[in-house]
């Protein structure tokens, strides 16, 4: 077999101190997984608890650490980096026809932030736990005594290895794309990725500034947001969607990212409207500033912010819209094949158009009202960020497994796994939208017995849900132990990652790649991978 | 159909404006319904009609339509415009209350609802409001923030500390609302609901001359049961001796109840009574002096029958 | 190396130094007279005068690529997004207060 | 290719130009990072002063303006003397570039003294951050606040100080050992950049602590 940079060079030390950015990108990827697993168990506690009124199996105190360790978890540890500094790190290069990120060593350094803050995370775990929700609301979350202080340094330090991964993403993209590639040559996951960097940048210093208000309220009482030292506790909402709404477009766009890759490859056909969907991402990145106040139409703030943010987010659903009209346009006329990453592909779009549907439930200012803070919220939140980013995630995961590890999956079981997540995440998540419907607050430890038949049925689909990452986690791991079997360019596609070998050499290309083609040139018959494989 | 959709999806309506609300509601669903459709429709054609037949399949070089593009971008801006001031008019006329609603003062705390009526009536956990007249709220928290959620009024503000907010609404529907907090509060968020009475006219006025008192021909221990409840005393005091905020009611009276300043106390009727007046008086060991002082919300009956109910817990 | 190497001269910086420690004196001198709610406006033009001479001249900004100054500027103007709405929603939020209220909101210390 | 001709040429990169290009695009993104961290405060700062604008007044009034002044002063000198260092490596002179670091690192110095006195005065006077003031004969409520952002703020600043200081003795380093020339001193233009920026964030600071009207 070739030297490729799984092999070359050996020993874990080199592992350790690596720079380079597909090695990064596995550590990330290892990493964020076992973050997800951990944030799932949360996940399947949460439900088996909601199985009956009152008490299930875990006391409220429980309870709420529970739900806000899913949160933190989910977000911070998880979906935050999952496609930019797992997927993105190992293929945004590849795909740019560079040789690396531009800063290597920056890289590494953010993975072992990354590292530091899960450990903080992880002190703020077995010191008593966090039971603020995820959101850390002011004056509850600098009242409280469990371990707020630790879990908002592991935030604030998360915070410093997005932006060192946001900052690295937009010079790269700057300054490393290969001869030729103009800025739209470029493939679209670099587009989006490239929106998500600037978010990354520009939104996460808040969040940092924001936490740091909070311990030094917990130390200190400075009282900003104090209001019995004359604060304002409405500002730390402020401070605090300011960063995490347009953290929502973090997970998002690198999802949306995929998919524009995703859909062309398995369509065999060029994309629709390339231009457009690559403005749209720099669009949602923009707008995405300027809507946070969403989050806070029942929170007390002025009636005139109340209108002016509702107005800005509806201009949410115009780029989002066309991106989905432009991927089903893609695949007209297409040669559509059903690989597992299609298949997620196609979920993505089905469970992505209901959550952003149901976005507009909640811009709309009197339908909000009711609907905020309830389970509607929750169904809505997660449509889009499982439904939409991790779906998304899985279709990026099972696309490039065989690129990253040069080993092929068992594409029956991989169909079985995506038929069963698919299922359970409906049978989980529609039922939360009546829930909350009919009134349903979210963080509810005890309710009323008229919800007990949905909370069940949402918690059967948990485990559905369950049972599908289940297989996956087995096929993917029997994918592991074989030898390398996977060919340079299995699914015909024209991506540059894929004109190298599969796994890539250590510095990606024996040849500096020339770009003359756009990325998605499907008209002409693809090149066999035989020729490229030099 | 419409109402199919609503007996499976919406709560009652307790007002005119829930109907308002849910007229905008039913025209989103049914946006929902179209879009979606749209989605599944074309993936799901496209999947069966332009399926892969054969390794060397040709497509053809589409890369853009313009019109269709400016078609589907400019639609859904329109509608989305639509969609923005029909919930803006709605929501506005929740915020404009008629001159000459009655004004109640509600102020939240961990766990407690409380309400203050313009004679002077308090409540706990219990709104009582006329059927048909406009009603203002204004809403304060002693501690952390809670928001005030009425399903079946389709009505919800935060209640925050140092700040008042306010909600008005008009009763249609008389007989008992559900009332929930919506903001995460700590370990008793999800108790902390209440009900809200709306009554007519008569009975209305009744309850406020009666002072709000339910309980007058009731039983002492009762009715201490039913103020155990109402009143919040049930979110930090268990009665099976699990350990909760507050100490167990379980076996306390008769009993030397050890302080955190060392000494220790029989609890006796004025011990218990203390207690209630004057929480911070005695503070049992291990606990925070966290509870409110219920001075001036209970009649001297009340009490009684408060005391009563704790001397039953054996 | 790059375009900017050459195109200030040791010269200009001395100068831009003498300007802006002349503002600072201006704006000491500004603040000890009575401009009511101009004040704040006087003092907050002159820091931006002088901080814009500092990234022009001493960040080179001037003959810089404009990358540097795309970012720059994108950073401030997302730094005014967040200032504008924070101050739309405080200046403009009704504030009720019932008549027999205590001033809950009063400060303590 | 010329990779071994230039030593500072990371592999992946193909020019020094591109090199230094993509450090300079990396470090005004930091920079605009640290604008908005700061900015936070700032935010805080302009609403608490809006609800607040007595106590913040009197507050201000045991702030030192001479100090303050000085400071500024110091602070814009640090940044001429750091121009010049660029200037001085752009153009090879490399006693100069070292004199001027030092006396940049001299300035920061100067600064963070000047800083430690004012402080200590502060700290006297029992005017501290949140719940530690203790201040005897205030008029006004919430002068405390006041101190939380001034402590807050020229706290912060005074990190970026600290840090400056470590990044320039890391260029004086690389400087005294003829790391530079007129080809490569992206470090020195970096870490240049990075210190006009704490001077750009003194600027506001300047102003909004200690000339409140």
């Amino acid at each position: 077999m070739e030297p490729n940079y799984l092999s070359t060079p050996r020993g874990l030390k080199s592992w350790l101190t690596t720079v380079d950015h597909k090695r990064i990108g596995v550590m990330y990827l290892a990493s964020i997984l076992f973050a997800f697993f951990l944030g799932g168990v949360f996940a399947i506690l949460i439900r088996i608890e909601l199985l009956t009124p009152g008490r299930t199996i875990m006391s409220a105190e429980t309870y709420n650490r529970v739900f806000t360790l899913h949160g933190a978890i989910m977000i911070f540890l998880f979906i935050i980096p999952s496609i930019p500094a797992s997927l993105g790190n190992f293929v945004l290069p590849l795909m740019l026809g560079a040789k690396d990120v531009a800063f290597p060593r920056l890289n590494l350094a953010s993975y072992y932030i990354y590292v530091a803050g899960a450990l903080l995370a992880v002190g703020a775990m077995v010191t008593g736990g966090v039971d603020t929700g995820w959101t850390f609301y002011t004056p509850y979350s600098t009242t409280t005594n469990s371990s707020v202080g630790l879990m908002t340094l592991a935030a604030f330090v998360l915070g410093f290895s997005s932006i060192f991964t946001g900052i690295n993403f937009i010079a790269t993209i700057h300054k490393l794309r290969a001869p030729g590639m103009s800025w739209f040559k470029m493939p679209l996951f670099a587009w989006g990725i490239y929106a998500t960097a600037i978010i990354q940048v520009l939104a996460t210093p808040v969040l940092g500034i924001t936490l740091l208000l909070i311990l030094m309220e917990r130390v200190f009482s400075i009282g900003i947001f104090n209001p019995q030292l004359g604060g304002d506790p409405i500002l730390f909402q402020h401070f605090f969607w300011f960063y995490s709404h347009p953290a929502v477009y973090i997970m998002i766009l690198p999802g949306m990212a995929i998919i524009s890759e995703v859909i062309p490859v398995f369509s065999r056909k060029t994309i629709f409207g390339y231009k457009a969907i690559a403005y749209s991402s720099i669009a949602i990145a923009a707008v995405s500033f300027l809507v946070w106040g969403h989050h806070m139409f029942v929170s007390g703030q002025s009636q005139l912010a109340n209108a002016i943010f509702s107005f800005l987010t509806f201009l949410v659903a115009i780029p989002s819209g066309v991106k989905v009209f432009n991927w089903i346009a893609t695949m007209y006329k297409g040669s559509i094949s059903l690989e597992a990453p299609m298949l997620y592909a196609i979920s993505f779009l089905l469970l992505f158009a209901i959550g952003g549907l149901t976005g507009l439930f909640l811009g709309a200012l009197a339908v909000d009202v009711h609907l905020h803070d309830t389970y509607f919220v929750v169904a809505h939140f997660h449509f889009v960020m499982m439904g939409g980013t991790v779906m998304a995630f899985l279709a990026g995961l099972h696309y490039w497994w065989p690129k990253m590890f040069g080993r092929t999956y068992s594409e029956k079981w991989a169909r079985v796994a995506a038929a069963l997540i698919f299922v359970g995440f409906n049978v989980t998540f529609l039922s939360q939208f009546v829930l909350g419907s009919r009134g349903m607050p979210r963080r509810y430890y005890n309710y009323l017995d008229q919800f007990q038949p949905l909370h069940v049925f949402s918690t059967v689909g948990s485990w559905i849900l369950a049972l599908g990452f289940f297989i996956m986690a087995g096929y993917l791991w029997v994918s592991l132990r074989k030898p390398c079997d996977a060919p340079a360019n299995p699914w015909g596609a024209v991506g540059l990652e894929w004109q190298t070998g599969s796994p890539p050499p250590e510095h990606n290309f024996e040849h500096v790649p020339l770009v003359t083609h756009g990325p998605y040139d499907y008209s002409q018959p693809v090149s066999e991978p035989e020729e490229v494989q030099a | 159909m419409n109402a199919w959709i609503r007996s499976i999806i919406m709560p009652a309506q307790g007002t005119a404006y829930a109907g308002q609300v849910d007229g905008l509601w039913l025209f989103l669903i049914w946006v929902t319904v179209f879009f979606f459709l749209l989605v599944a429709g074309l993936v799901t054609y496209f999947v069966f009609k332009y399926r892969r037949r054969g390794p060397n399949d040709r497509t053809p070089n589409i890369t853009h339509h313009t019109g269709l593009e400016v078609a589907w971008t400019l639609i859904p801006l329109a509608l989305v415009i639509l969609i923005f001031f029909w919930g803006f008019r709605s929501y506005m006329e929740a915020q404009v209350s008629p001159a000459g609603a009655l004004e109640i003062q509600v102020t939240a705390k961990k766990w407690v609802w409380q309400f203050e009526y313009p004679d002077g009536t308090r409540s706990i956990n219990e709104l009582h409001v006329p059927l048909g007249k406009p009603v203002k709220l204004v809403m304060t928290s002693e501690d952390v923030i809670h928001s005030f959620f009425v399903p079946t009024f389709r009505l919800k503000q935060d209640v925050v500390p140092g700040v008042y907010t306010q909600l008005w609404f008009q009763a249609s529907e008389p007989g008992v609302h559900r009332l929930l907090c919506t903001q995460y509060c700590g370990r008793g968020h999800s108790d902390m609901g209440g009900k809200i009475f709306v009554d007519n006219e008569k009975k209305y006025s009744d309850w406020l001359e009666n002072g709000g008192d339910a309980g007058k021909n009731m039983p002492l221990a009762q009715l201490g049961a039913l103020l155990y409840q109402s009143h919040g005393c049930q979110t930090c005091h268990s009665l099976d001796g699990t350990r909760g905020e507050g100490p167990s009611f379980k076996g306390v009276f008769g009993h030397e109840v050890k302080l955190s300043d060392g000494k220790s106390v029989l609890a006796d009727e004025n011990y218990v009574r203390e207690s209630i007046l004057l929480p911070q008086a005695k503070i049992v060991a291990g606990f925070g002096p966290i509870m409110p002082t219920f001075q001036g919300m209970l009649r001297e009956r009340e009490i009684q029958a408060l005391i009563e109910f704790v001397k039953e817990q054996k | 190396m790059t375009s900017t190497a050459h195109a200030t001269s040791p010269g200009t910086y001395s100068k831009i130094l003498g300007i802006l420690l002349a503002l600072t004196v201006l704006t000491l001198s500004a603040a000890s007279m009575d401009f009511g709610a101009g004040n704040v406006v006087i003092a907050l033009v002159i820091a931006t005068i002088k901080a814009s001479l500092v990234a022009l001249f001493f960040m080179h900004l001037r003959h810089d690529k404009p990358m540097s100054a795309v970012i720059f500027v994108s950073g401030v103007a997302t730094l005014a997004v967040f200032l504008t709405f924070c101050l739309l929603d405080t200046g403009s939020r009704e504030r009720v207060r019932p008549p027999n209220a205590t001033p809950a909101a009063s400060v303590r210390r | 290719m010329s990779v071994a001709a230039e030593p500072f040429l990371q592999h992946h990169f193909t020019t020094a130009e591109q090199q230094a290009d993509a450090g300079k695009i990396g470090m005004w993104l930091f920079l605009v990072t640290e604008i908005l961290l700061f900015g936070g405060l700032f935010v805080g700062f302009a609403i608490m002063q809006g609800l607040h604008p007595e106590a913040f007044l009197q507050a201000h009034r045991h702030l030192d303006r001479t100090l303050g002044f000085i400071n500024t002063v110091v602070l814009l000198s640090s940044s001429y003397t750091m121009v010049m260092a660029v200037w001085s490596a752009q153009n090879e002179r490399r006693k100069r570039l070292i004199v001027y670091l030092l006396l940049t690192i001299a300035f920061a110095g100067v600064f963070l003294g000047i800083k430690y006195i004012e402080y200590s005065h502060k700290f006297h006077e029992g005017l501290l951050p949140g719940r530690f003031y203790h201040h005897a004969g205030d008029t006004v409520p919430g002068q405390f606040m006041f101190f939380s952002f001034y402590f807050m703020m020229t706290g912060l600043h005074g990190l970026h100080i600290l840090g400056g200081i470590v990044a320039i003795s890391w260029v004086l380093r690389r400087a005294i050992r003829g790391d530079f020339s007129h080809k490569y001193y992206t470090p020195v233009d970096l870490v240049g950049l990075y210190w006009h920026l704490v001077d750009v964030i003194w600027i506001y600071l300047f102003p909004l602590l200690y000339l409140i009207k």
